[in-house]
């Protein structure tokens, strides 16, 4: 009957859907897997690895990932203007990646890595195949929480410079966000823990300038006694 | 003085000029996705009308009634789904989909009810994209309904279906029962074998229960029908079928 | 503070609030009680007492019923414009209210009682006091729910000209019905019930016609063989 | 002929006649319905962005941020909550609550926020209705926010308070902080014994819930100045309090 | 520590509390595996098997019921003033064991078992172990339940006068019910219920009636008076 | 590290039982896009489609399921002793195989097929990989539900007899189910409502006898003997 | 008739359980008023009112709080044995009464008030009515719940003391709730509670201890001896 | 019929395999008592108490449980293949043993305790009756929640040198568990609170750090190579 005709087409329709999703699944674990790769990799900065053999790997990781959002890319050149309706599939692997990116970044250059630098560097680029700002503007945040680990950590192994450099960085990067408009939902729940950040690391930079813990001088060591005869 | 005053005052810096564009998207985007949801909701209201509308059907006023129908349909497609047609183009579609998919489905609903009173079949999802290809440039890519929120919507058309059976047996009109019987059966069996294949299923999967639900009252409505015409038969003595029992109904008089 | 006053201010006219719904609740109880006991006189129709006895008694019941609406519009009339605030509080009782006064109206005169009937019967008919519309429309529903029993239980005690009377009655019913555009609420939900009580009664009606148990000879008994003979 | 058969046709009828007023009340209610809560949404919209507004506060910039609220406040009251006002009017208040109860909400959210970053008090349910009662004519009561709304209403402002007070702190506010925390742990314990007088509590309950969190994070943020201040002192040889606390987040640098 | 020493004394009581509950679990599935035993020979009734062969195992199962309810009041014996701390641990079953016995007192008599009956049947007669009203009358909701079902059983084996029997008792049973004040709770919602019987009843009733199936002597009886007058 | 070695090994561990789970999802996924072909092709019986057409169709597929069925025993002979630990993975697939080849064994020859019965016919019959009692007893269960709404139809397209021998049927396997002990799971919950599809379709024998609609050879056996008098 | 009779009889059982229930209820609700103001009247602790004050309110309100268990006794003095038939209609709200003379006694003494002193600070002291034992317990977990937000408070304002006093008795009491071997139910629930409790205290007076920060006459105890060298 | 021998069978194998059920059921009882006594021991580490008494008392509840084990493990001879049939019977209480087992070890070592040590430890080292690995991680991590707990109690009771201790191991731990790729089950999510673990962890050692509260001889050990060179 033309009925089942009709349903016969939705059904291919939606297998081919189907197959499209699969293919997409495929490449975004490949994604998830490198990404574990260079957050293992990135994660070495707290146990206070020297910054450049950690950037160097994960440059390559990088790359990995730009060729791999290029296959999944191709993938969707299938069906155009589909974009956001399978991106759900991949949207959690993405922010997480822009994560790993805007960390290595900052720990680079101390800024923050723009929307369209971020797309650039994944190949995010096209109007067709972009980075969503969402998932930029929430991977950014996940970089905020790490940042206070990363400062008490880089405290005990005695750098006593970085938790200004962080201050200043999430001072500027959390009135960055108060000039957005927030609608009640997971960007905002994450906003609101950048003021958390925020605040741990302004007690980890209280706590080593009230004990004179200046960063020229750090060479004496990390007890800090020195600290009580300053004043 | 230094770096971290100088932060706190309303300074130009390359993050804060981004974030500026940042927000702007931000503003524009959650505008626009009002305005999607008002529009569904218009839509919404006007479909059910229609739904309502062709309920009044009878066996006494089919042109009439569906005449009207037909015009209320109309007025929600030229207005309403022109005006949501206006304001999705290219990625929107899938974007805020949540934004216009409730009154999507409805006017599917309404658009299929409508559809099979008038000439018994389904109306089919390219022929109603077809009619809103008008109202927007092709260049930009125009909304089409896609297929998720159209078999969404005809899930619900079953429900409709399942009301329309049991008001037409009380009126008499067991073929036209029947009839429903049959599609709405047929739409329950393909989608059965369509929906694991659909992205998300979990709307549907309660709709498909509600959908059986709705199979089986018309069933059971037939049923008794059929028995108590049953009866009829062996009473007269077998052999005198031009005694319809559907005409039982019709002519009244103590 | 100016808060705690501010407060306490609140609290008092919460207070108050809470008073007044408890006088509301008070009436209500003795409406419920009221409609109780006409319900279950009503109900003996069921079991064939005649109708005049029945309907005798249930007006004395429906004088008490006005005259506790009377002694509620008293109460609303403390706090006016808050018809809709406490709605919820007695609305149940009254859309079976409305099925009492409705069916009663029915029995007696085979008519429906329309809205403005209805709510002057009850007293509820000034612009702050009245009846809200969907209430009534519910408790005609209600009483379409009780029709397919009554015509039963008239068939078996011998009255065949109940089916044909109420068959019409309800499809008159069901066609003004069909006239309203209703949302998917409680109310669509008790019409969607009322299609099954035409079906049922058109269901009593036929299986009266076709043995020929016409309401005129209906005096000889009711043992369907003469309906045999009759074809 | 019968009865029966001419009720089937669209002949007048006192039950058609009645039936017809009926339907014209409910579809006039809908559309009303449809309206009030489409302005709800508006202002809901608006009011999120003035919070949002008033979240930029820094010691730096009170002044300049809170005139920019207050403008914007002022064109959520005087647009979209004059457009409810002049919708509603007597018995719909109440009847159509819950169409328009979260935008209002919202709404005093906002404007409690704002007058709580001004003024350091709390914005009174009579302030607010004051400046609605231009809206209307007076003679056909306009819509005063009830106070069930305004409750619901405070009790979100809590959150945004705490949001505010954690900020502040970063900040080096801590008086303002523990102004805050002041304020929110009033507001809490006076919804404490007022929340068990109101008609509905179901929704107040959770959010009573949500407001003893954000008292505590408020009272957790203040300990952990209070403690590493604490600290500080014995370590200096506690008699110099001219080096404030407070003031060593102010002039950083290396 | 005396906390200590206190809590010690709190672990003796709240274990004892637990034996005692475990008493009682164990004698309530005994309970209720009696229980099913006569559900299931009961039910043969359905499948129209000869009543007083039915009846005479069923009897057997009620002596076993009374033995454990006799075990059961001895284990309450030793706390006396706790019935209802432990009511919820055996109350469903009991209503249930309340529901055979009157089903099989009405199968005998045609009668309703009286709360004194039921309780003394099953030795739950003493003033401190008794038979809870509500119990009672919740077992008595759930053998209304049970009737349309038989009566539809007893038509289609032939048996066209247990309708008018049946429908006589539940009208009895329902006006009865109907003097009672119920709160909103299980038992009136049980009550509701009961409706749904005798509407189902009725038109089983009228089935039959409207067919001519009554049974040959059915001149004798308790048809409604005044619909025979009238005829 | 010792430590690195030996979480070495649990990975491989890992991995391995995800693969193997990969390896059953797979089959389970082919069975269960099978098994929906054979559903929607058994339920067309309900259109009253010609049941050798039917049950012809529905044959080819069994024989699929037995294959999917070996597969996945292949399977599980790489690693003996594990039948349980993936159970999960394949047991409500499996539930609703046995519910379908129980049905379609119904409509060919009226009985229920036995445990052993559906394990051969589904290949599960080997000690290392049979058929779950459980399972089985769920599927039977399953098919009883579908069991009211044949009856329903196969009345509607005129065949009488049809709720005579599915009440009969149900009967005893209501009977059969009660003997045993359940515990309080999901199959218990199942067979619970075993109860109410047989008073359905006792419901619809009654509207068929009180009819008199009954096959021709219907002298046989269990009709009212009056009612035949009557015509 | 005698059914009739049998039910005005229950009738009137029915109402004096409701009447008895309502008396209950009108007690149970002055309880909860009373105990919202006291529980209103001692969080001002956590702004470091000072304690006296706060305790002479709060004892004004115990008395009240007797007074009306004294209500409620007598309520109960006319069913003697009923006291559990009726327990859940006001076990919470004596919970939460005993949450807050907990607290009341903590705060007093710095000790658990024990079982019996709790019963006979509230008048629960007869054997027919006293302090269900588990209520106790539940109220007492309760009280636990507070001391982290307490504790918190009491070092803001200045109270270094406080964790450690809070952390000792936290310890025994969890230490003392261990002995009790719980059924996995509400108290269970409550008790699994407690030792989040714990930690948050351990937290805070680490908080304390790290730096330094103690009551005058630490050197008495527990405090780490290098840091006191080291000032 | 043949329908009831069948099901008579069922039941066996039914009862079969309750009264197995039952079996387990009592001997996880006695672990999970046993278990508890442990717990309630080991947690007295947190209050500082001499670690070898702790310990000693310690090891002989494992001797008990060990036997347990071999008690459940006869059990399970009856019925081999069936390990994992009834896993989700004694699984939680098996993970809460692998976690004080594992406590206990380190305790000892400052070590983790090998799977096969583990299961050696408890004799659940057979082929049919091993330790599940899953249970095994599970229980690791049940450790890990402990250690942030343990360390903040350490120091508060003056052993600076246990933070460093802690933070080597759960690195350890961490980095080891990275090489596993977890599917997202409950494991996947304990690993992810690891983490935390690790944080507060790195937070306390930051706090003895900073304020030079390190023990004596700290420079003989395993802090990160790197930071140190560089000052
Ligand atoms: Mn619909
Ligand atoms: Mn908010």
């Amino acid at each position: 009957s033309s009925l089942e005709k009709q349903f016969e087409e939705f059904r291919s329709q939606l297998e081919e859907s189907g197959t499209f999703r699969e293919k997409i699944r495929s490449v975004v674990m490949e994604i998830e897997s490198t990404a574990r790769l260079l957050h293992s990799n990135l994660l070495t900065v707290h146990q206070s690895r020297p910054l450049p053999e950690v950037l160097e790997k994960a440059r390559s990781h990088i790359a990995t990932l730009k060729d791999l959002y290029e296959k999944l890319s191709e993938v969707f050149r299938e069906c155009p203007g589909q974009y956001y309706r399978y991106h759900g599939d991949w949207r959690s692997e993405t922010q997480n990646v822009v994560f790993l990116v805007t960390f290595m970044h900052w720990l680079e250059t101390g800024d923050l890595i723009l929307h369209d630098e971020a797309a650039n560097l994944l190949g995010l680029n096209s109007p067709e195949f972009g980075l969503d700002l969402e998932d930029y503007l929430i991977g950014v945040c996940f970089m905020s929480n790490e940042l206070p680990r990363y400062v008490v950590n880089q405290v005990t192994s005695g750098d006593y410079d970085c938790p200004r450099k962080v201050l200043n960085f999430l001072t500027d990067l959390n009135a960055s966000f108060r000039i957005l408009n927030l609608r009640n939902d997971f960007l905002r729940k994450k906003f609101d823990s950048l003021k958390y950040d925020l605040r741990r690391v302004e007690e980890v930079f209280y706590d080593v300038k009230i004990r004179g813990l200046s960063a020229k001088g750090d060479s004496e060591g990390d007890v800090p006694k020195q600290s009580n005869d300053t004043h | 003085s230094s770096k971290r005053t100088r932060t706190m005052m309303t300074t130009a810096s390359p993050m804060r000029d981004a974030f500026s564009k940042y927000a702007d998207y931000l503003n524009n985007l959650n505008e626009k996705r009002e305005k999607v949801v008002k529009a569904s909701r218009d839509i919404t209201m006007n479909s059910k009308k229609v739904i309502f509308q062709v309920h009044r059907i009878s066996k006494f006023n089919k042109e009439e009634v569906l005449a009207k129908a037909e015009n209320d349909l109309a007025a929600v497609t030229n207005q309403q789904m022109a005006k949501l047609v206006q304001e999705l183009k290219g990625r929107d579609f899938w974007k805020l989909r949540r934004a216009y998919s409730p009154g999507v489905q409805e006017y599917v609903e309404a658009a299929t009810f409508y559809g099979f009173c008038k000439s018994g079949t389904l109306l089919g999802l390219d022929d109603i994209n077809a009619s809103l290809l008008s109202f927007g440039d092709p260049s930009d890519e125009p909304l089409q309904i896609n297929i998720l929120d159209y078999l969404l919507g005809l899930a619900d058309l079953t429900g409709e279906l399942m009301r329309l059976a049991i008001g037409r047996i009380s009126d008499g009109e067991l073929d036209f029962a029947r009839e429903i019987c049959g599609f709405v059966r047929e739409i329950h069996q393909e989608l059965m074998l369509t929906v694991p294949h659909m992205d998300d299923t979990y709307d549907m999967k309660t709709k498909m229960d509600t959908m059986l639900q709705s199979v089986m009252k018309i069933e059971n409505a037939c049923f008794s029908v059929h028995v108590r015409g049953s009866e009829y038969i062996p009473l007269l003595g077998s052999g005198d079928p031009s005694y319809s029992v559907m005409g039982v109904s019709d002519d009244v008089e103590p």
